[in-house]
């Protein structure tokens, strides 16, 4: 494999077609009546800002989840796919979930790290671009402020 | 190499050679990513040539000590060193006298200086500090804070969709309740060149001093302070081919006299008892503390280095560049350039069909090519152009046209990551 | 070099062997007057170490760019040595997270900062800020321009005819009007070491926050931050075998987070915009502007050299060859040692005879002997022991018995030069 | 000769026995009552601090000088030796005798300097040490500040 070739599969890791997708057509994107929990991300490095709404309901559910903002196609995507699948977790579970994905993302992690990030898999091409993980990151950062009630403003830097 | 030499030769200064300069940068021959580094952010930092990096590694290795209060050799020659760098400053941008330029730790310091030892004592509620809409947050914030402090207002003059300030909005902010207009010479986001001394005169005719921020000026053009008559100028030492940690701020004299200290400390005094403490005469009076001497040793030996080859040179070179660079990003499809003033220098901010700028600056550095991308510390031009940030190019003079060609090829291979 | 070899050796940490760390210096071969150098003056500033100067220009070489605010690599390298830095001075210090620890030009800029951003919003007319007769200029200037701000007073600690600070004395000045006490951990001009951990406990059983000026501390004994518990704590990279141009606030974080911004610019913002700006969070609030990248990464070095070393040798060392030193000049006749204190690091200040500090100073450099003359910006302890100046020998890790020797003779030199 | 002897003679040269002499009994050592001019000279570095006090009379002479203060034995031996040297001078002379100390112990002046600037040759030797000079012409500055009756504090930092 040429050098040539190598860097460019280690960008096509990066923005596979499903981040690419995600970034162009985020789910659940908008803003959300009546959430219980919301955070702000900000990561002032390249302007990313996005405000993340969830509604949990009584017995501790996430129940719908959708967010604003704009972002590089790391952090749209990223967003994206977390609410796609935060969406009916419980509290706890989305809590441990931000827990594997940011170790997995960060790629400081167990590697026998035993929750399955599924789809968000699709991410771990960032491990190769350290200065993007801050990217990859930064909704579930959010998403932790909002469920801790933390009305700080989640920031990368 | 081959395009930049080539073209270098073809035209009208070929006898003058860049690339020989351009050879002195150490870090330029480095690989990034297993490409050739091509670097294209020096509006944010500038590289250092071999001359400033030795000079300060032989400072440290054979003259330091503190300066000004020793009797000892070292003390001595490292005083000498220090306030000959001083001297050179004075030359290079045309001050009337040493006592004129105070070292500072870069231009964000110089305007907070400013800010709080010039503004802060006569501004009170209904004054307006007047800025521009292209300001580096450097030049908006420390007068945000200032207005807080005192309840004066700040006043902000528009630019137009080039990235222009026009002379005629300038005049039209320029009431009796204006105690400060404080503006960039070169915009860092745009590239624009303010036409100063113009905006000078106006303001001086109605008796409103004026501090430039020339902090993207100073690398790339001639600057004559008493040509432009500002009456406080603000530079960083790290855009200029400096170390980190060192700038100046340029005051008039008869000004400068007036203010009260900055900050107190060592070498700010001449006499310090309980009952009353006497300051020290220009420029030491606002120099508190021990100064950043190795990274002002490394200042003075950047400027011989760009006297060396001339200011007229540099941006002459640099205008080339910027021409090639711009023309040929103009040849992109699906390519918005933002920022096309009529005078500009060093700058180009872009953006390429619906890819995020900082999708671009990974794609880009993943090719050796580092460029800045996001809101350039200049947040209120984003607001303008309704954009959350730009891609921008920033030429030095060790830049050329071979730096352009590895971009263009980078954002090429850019579109086809994000088509696919 | 015997004498103080064989003193090494005989000692009890004849295994630890001082000397090595000592070659580590270029400067400290080098010739002074045609003598070699024996450097006392590391209170003023200190030698740096081959690893900090090569640490320095190797990242320019390398890895410069522009931190916190670039996706491309050189930025990201710079941002991560930079940071890395800041993680080396958490644990130096042993600060609770990096939240605490600002990077500043220096003490003063430390001290500054505190007594502009937590001091000055909280004074009036009645309030009081307290520090010692023994405090250098930069911890005096500021609380004298900020009481000249708000109307506060200054109120002083006495010292005593050793040059010690009383916990007596302390509790006697601590009343409810005292907003601040500011203090330094060890004396520049007389080398005492005050009892920091009593007196702030005592300050703080009045609810009176506390400054601790470390910057003659950190070189020499072990600190821990929290052991102390100071609110504050102030020091300067280039006493500590760092460059020039870096130096260090920490502050516990619930009373930093209460603090508004003391300069504005990049970096300590999260958004600006005309209508309102948004800080940063901490550290950033207090870093406005381009940082002194190069000399952090310095600092940064230079604490991994004292660490490999350990504080704790490096205390034994230098007390060992300061007790030398000490004995030595009292076998001199008309020999008065200013500043006896019990307890003591790296600094004698002394008088022989008639000779004006400033002659001998003259007399001893030229024999390659620097020490430092005058009032080492601490002119009320000048006016305490009634001289114009003082003869100051201050030591660091690399001096040693040979360097003590070196100036006693050239000391019985200068008085027959001055008999004759 | 060695390196020694030398480092010696220099040293002698600078503290030369004319020097030693005024530096331990100043001449006009005191307050003048009623001078014409005044000025203090500081020298921060060392802490040097001399008052210097001039009487000039209605035809512009200098009837009597006298001086006050700290300094080390060569700025106080060089206010010695200036009060010595001015008293009965015009004080356009001394103007002239100041510009001409001040370039010969400065090293910097003209070789061929016409002036004889006498007694005050003593301070030559400083030329070798040139962290000194500024306390060899200190009080120069100082009488300098006196006659332009220039209320600014002499400094020569
Ligand atoms: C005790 C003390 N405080 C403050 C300072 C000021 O440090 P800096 O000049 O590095 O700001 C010094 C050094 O000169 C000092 O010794
Ligand atoms: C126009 C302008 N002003 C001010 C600054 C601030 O300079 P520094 O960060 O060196 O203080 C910069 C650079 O970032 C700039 O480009």
């Amino acid at each position: 494999m040429t050098d040539e070739d190598k860097s460019t599969n280690e960008l096509r890791d990066l923005y596979r077609e499903l981040i690419l997708d995600h970034a162009r057509n985020p789910r659940h994107f908008g803003r959300l009546d009546d959430p219980t929990h919301t955070a702000d991300g900000i990561n002032p490095l390249c302007g990313d800002k996005l405000k993340m709404y969830f509604r949990v309901d009584g017995s501790g559910r996430i129940v719908d989840a959708k967010f604003e903002g704009t972002g590089c196609a790391i952090s749209v995507a990223s967003a994206s796919l977390l609410t796609d699948t935060t969406i009916g977790m419980r509290t706890d579970e989305a809590m441990q979930f931000f827990s594997a994905v940011v170790s997995k993302l960060s790629g400081k992690g167990d590697e026998a790290e035993p929750t399955d990030i599924g789809k968000l898999k699709a991410l771990e091409g960032v491990k190769e671009f350290p200065a993007r993980v801050k990217c990859a990151t930064l909704p579930w950062h959010a998403l932790r402020s909002a469920l801790n009630n933390d009305d700080k403003t989640a920031s990368t830097e | 190499m081959n395009t930049a030499q080539n073209s270098m030769q073809d035209d009208d200064t070929g006898t003058f050679d860049m690339e020989s300069y351009r050879a002195e940068f150490p870090i330029l021959s480095r690989e990034i990513n297993g490409c050739p580094l091509v670097y294209l952010d020096s509006a944010a930092s500038s590289q250092l040539p071999n001359t400033v990096i030795n000079a300060v590694s032989e400072y440290q290795k054979t003259k330091h000590a503190n300066v000004h209060r020793g009797v000892h050799t070292l003390s001595h020659l490292a005083t000498d060193a220090y306030e000959g760098a001083r001297d050179s400053i004075v030359d290079f941008i045309g001050a009337a006298s040493r006592s004129e330029i105070i070292l500072t730790s870069g231009t964000t310091e110089s305007i907070n200086l400013v800010a709080q030892s010039f503004a802060r004592p006569i501004l009170g509620s209904g004054d307006k500090i007047v800025i521009t809409q292209l300001e580096h947050h450097s030049n908006i914030v420390p007068w945000q804070l200032v207005c807080e402090q005192t309840g004066a207002e700040l006043h902000v003059i528009p630019i137009n969709e080039r990235g222009e300030v026009s002379l005629d909005d300038v005049v039209a902010a320029l009431d009796d309740n204006v105690r400060l207009l404080a503006v960039a010479y070169v915009s860092n986001a745009l590239g624009s060149i303010l036409p100063i001394k113009e905006i000078v005169k106006e303001a001086h005719d109605r008796s409103i001093p004026v501090l430039v921020d020339g902090a993207q000026a100073v690398p790339h053009i001639p600057v004559d302070v008493q040509d432009l008559d500002c009456d406080f100028f603000a530079f960083s030492g790290h855009k200029m081919f400096a170390p980190t940690g060192s700038g100046v701020l340029y005051g008039k004299e008869n000004i400068l006299e007036k203010m009260p200290p900055y900050k107190g400390g060592g070498d700010m005094i001449l006499e310090v008892h309980f009952e009353g403490t006497t300051y020290n005469e220009l420029p030491y009076k606002f120099e508190a503390g021990t100064p950043n001497i190795s990274s002002v040793i490394g200042l003075g030996e950047s400027i011989a280095f760009l006297t060396a080859i001339g200011m007229r040179n540099v941006y002459d070179h640099e205008n080339r560049v910027l021409d090639y660079l711009t023309s040929q990003l103009s040849t992109l499809d699906e390519m918005r350039l933002i920022g096309t003033a009529a005078k500009k220098a060093s700058v180009q901010s872009f953006m390429l069909a619906d890819i995020h700028p900082h999708d671009l600056g990974t794609i880009l550095d993943h090719q050796g090519v580092a460029i800045r991308t996001g809101h350039h510390c200049a947040m209120p031009v984003m607001d303008y152009f309704a954009v959350p940030g730009t891609a921008r190019a920033s030429l030095a003079l060790y830049n050329n046209e071979n730096d352009v060609d590895r971009m263009i090829e980078a954002l090429v291979k850019a579109r086809e990551v994000f088509r696919s």
